[in-house]
Order: structure tokens, then C-alpha cells, then sequence
């Protein structure tokens, strides 16, 4: 298993809706993080990441959501994370995370 | 007690490999799901940590796994030479907060690059 | 040329980790679906054959994978003392057979209780 | 994965479809056994073994199936095996199980 990333605009147009499914970790995250990077400075939208095709992800992965989420606020733009499974909840909670991203 | 011995690249793509056969390991020795993903995560963890922080990566890492009565111990060594000497703080807190925070009794060996840690086994028939 | 090696215990309960590991390095080295299927049930035989043929069971197995250009190579080494004398007709027939008809290149050291084989990747890119 | 094994009558009666499920290796064929020879000394019915859900055999395994195929025959019953996946079959091929079994 490694990384597929699938995207679209949310259908009220306000989030584009960003898909990693399979494994964000230290062989798939530059890919992952190239991706987003491109298409923040492409959209200039908020940024919704849709975790429920997520199975891993690592201490790498989650540096690559914080590079994104600086990114995001270089342009003024919002990200919030949804449906995270439960045992990749569990690193955002143990890095502390969970209070730096809008978790939904 | 059961002794499994994995010799593998110290390279990022084989990480999944590691983790599939933790996870192979770990299911026949009776744990459950959450505690397989910890194991998978520490292990993880572990080997980004010396990915990170060594700096030559000819050398294989070298995984021991020792299977006792109610845990599993795990030890993994970075087979490069030369002694880590100064950690990536920026890339390896996030890493060490992990393995601290999921591996019981871990020990740090930097000297000879090797990270130890045991994980109880609570639901063994 | 990459090189993996797995020690692990000579226990019927352990082939399945062995299959989990092989098929897991394949696909990362570029193997289709039926070449690792391939793969899993060449090793598993190798293994059977030396549960059946190698009386002692205290020391593991040693498997070493080569992964070259276009081709996996791997060795299975039962570590046990002594080498094999007779082979089981009645259950080492089908075991043989099969080998032979999936591995490519396959050599069978009875006196070192070694199995070779080699597995050609048409799929690489 | 290892073996789960089911077993129901056939709507028309006549076959005692038995399903295993996950693997028939060296770990698992001994109790893939005992259940099929019970089934057979306790049903004295014909035996039909649903392959659509077998993901791995080995040569044990097979040795266990002409085990019971010789148990069936003691009995004057018949055996059959339905939906086996190519890379299953190919087994049954390459040992010439193919031939000794009827394999739909
Ligand atoms: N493994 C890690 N542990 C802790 N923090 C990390 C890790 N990886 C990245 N970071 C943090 O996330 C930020 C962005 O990460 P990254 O995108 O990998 O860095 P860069 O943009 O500098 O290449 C870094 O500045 C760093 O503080
Ligand atoms: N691995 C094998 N290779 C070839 N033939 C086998 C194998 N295992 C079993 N057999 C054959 O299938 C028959 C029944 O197998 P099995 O049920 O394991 O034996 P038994 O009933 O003697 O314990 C055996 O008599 C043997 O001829």
C-alpha cells in the first residue's frame, strides 16, 4: 500500500476537499506535501482533508500537514481536517496537534 | 521465548515492509489491533529517528524481535558507523514524543545506535 | 543489488509472516500480483519441505532475499544440525513438484540444507 | 489471516457444502481435517468444498483434500470442489490434482 491523492471542490464551492488515501509517511509525504502545496498556490481556497481513506501516518507526515498549514496562512486561507480515524487521532493528540489544527 | 531476526535497507520505501511483518508477528503472538498499530508506529518512529539523525545509510538497520511470555521486545540498530552526535531537534521531536509517549521501557543507546523498547501483551490467551 | 535477510523460528505458525514479508518487499520491487503469489508459495514449500525432512526444529530459519536489476533471488537455510539423509516421498513429492514448476533456477544443497531459487520481474519499469 | 470453516446443507439436500475461509496451510490443515472427516462420518452425505472464499493452499493442504477424497470413497460418497481462484487451480494444476478431483 502507499499513497493515492484524490481531490475535488466541495459542492456549496467554499473547501477544496483533499483525499489521501493509503499511507502519508517518510517515502509518500514530499509527494503528498508537492500536491497540496501546488494546489493551494493554484486554488487559493480553503482546505479541507478528508482522513477517512487515511490507514498511516508518521512523524514525517505530520510535519508535512504543519508545513501545509503554514502555507495556508501565508495566504490567508483556513485548513481543517475531517473524519480521522481513531488510531491516527491518537498521534495528533500524543504531538499535540490536536490543538494546532481545526480537527473535525 | 521466540527470536526473529529482520536485516533490511535503511531505506524509506522498506518501512512498509517493516511494519507488515510486525504486524504479521504480532497478530500470531495474540495481540490486538491497537497495540499492532502502536507497535507498527513505534517501529516506525524508530527507524526515522536514525534515518534523520545518522548520516550514512549504506549499512542495513537490524531488527530484533524477542517474544516472551506476555511481551514483545524490540530492538533495532543502525548497522552505519560513527556515534550520532547531535540530534535533528526540528525533525526528531516529533518522533521521540511518539515512542515515548507508546513503547513501555524504551532505552536509547546512541553510542551504538540502538533503540530498545518492550510493549506488554495484555490480551495473551 | 538490495539484500534482506529474516531469521525466524522453524514453527508452522510462522509461514504466514514469512508469505506477509515476501509479498510486501515483491511489490515494492515491481512484482505483479501472480508473481508474488509465485513467491509466497515457492518459500512456503521450501519451508514445509525442510519441517518434513529436517528433524530438528531448535534453530530458525534463515531466508536471504537478493533483489537484482530484473530478478528476486532467494536463499532458505535450515540451521539444525545434520544433514538430510532420506527424503519423505509420501509428503515431500508435491512440495518438489511444485518448486519445480514455479522457481526458476532452483539448487538443493541436502548436505547444507539449502534451497535457492530465483524469480525473473517482467513488470519492472 | 488463518481458517474459519462453514458448512451448511445445500437447498436441494443433496451436498454438504463446506466453506473454509482464509488459509488451508501446514498450521491450519490438521483442524481442516478433523472437521471434514466429523462431517463426513456424521452426514454420510456427498461433499461439496466452496473455494470462493480459500485465499491461500499448500502441499498439506492438498495432502489433507486426497486424505479426504480416500474418506469420502471408503464411504461410497463423492466429493467436489466449486470456485476455486486461478491461483488456487493452478496448484490443482501443477500437482495433477486437477484430474483426481472434480473441480467445477
Ligand atoms: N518529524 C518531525 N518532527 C517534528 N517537527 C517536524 C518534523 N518534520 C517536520 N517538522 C516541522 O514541520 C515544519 C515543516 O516541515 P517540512 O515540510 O518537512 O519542512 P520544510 O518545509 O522545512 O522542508 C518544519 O519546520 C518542522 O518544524
Ligand atoms: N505434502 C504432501 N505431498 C504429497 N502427498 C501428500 C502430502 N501430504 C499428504 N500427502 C498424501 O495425501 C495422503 C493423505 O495425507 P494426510 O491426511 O496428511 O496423511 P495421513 O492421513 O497419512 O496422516 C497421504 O497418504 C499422502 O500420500
Amino acid at each position: 500500500m502507499s499513497l493515492d491523492i484524490k481531490y475535488s471542490k466541495t459542492s456549496d464551492n467554499n473547501y477544496l476537499e483533499i483525499k489521501p488515501i493509503g499511507e502519508v509517511d517518510i517515502s509518500t509525504s514530499p509527494e503528498f506535501k508537492n500536491k497540496v502545496i501546488e494546489l493551494i498556490e493554484k486554488e487559493k481556497i480553503d482546505i479541507s482533508i478528508n482522513a477517512d481513506e487515511l490507514e498511516y501516518i508518521d512523524s514525517t507526515g505530520l510535519g508535512v500537514l504543519m508545513g501545509i498549514l503554514m502555507k495556508v496562512k501565508e495566504h490567508g486561507l483556513s485548513i481543517q481536517i475531517i473524519n480521522l480515524k481513531p488510531n491516527i487521532y491518537k498521534l495528533f493528540d500524543i504531538t499535540g496537534l490536536n490543538k494546532v489544527f481545526n480537527i473535525k | 521465548m521466540e527470536n526473529i531476526k529482520l536485516v533490511i535497507p535503511k531505506k524509506s520505501e522498506y518501512l512498509s515492509t517493516i511494519r507488515l511483518t510486525t504486524s504479521a508477528l504480532s497478530s500470531i503472538n495474540g495481540y490486538n489491533l491497537d497495540d499492532i498499530d502502536d507497535l507498527k508506529v513505534i517501529l516506525s518512529e524508530i527507524c526515522i529517528f536514525f534515518i534523520n539523525n545518522v548520516k550514512k545509510n549504506e549499512k542495513p538497520f537490524e531488527i530484533e524481535y524477542f517474544i516472551e511470555e506476555n511481551k514483545l521486545k524490540i530492538e533495532v540498530c543502525d548497522l552505519n558507523d560513527g556515534e550520532i552526535t547531535d540530534v535533528s531537534k526540528e525533525k526528531s521531536e516529533m518522533c521521540i514524543l511518539i515512542i515515548e509517549s507508546l513503547a513501555d521501557n524504551y532505552i536509547v543507546d546512541l553510542k551504538n545506535k540502538k533503540i530498545c523498547f518492550e510493549k506488554k501483551c495484555i490480551d495473551i490467551e
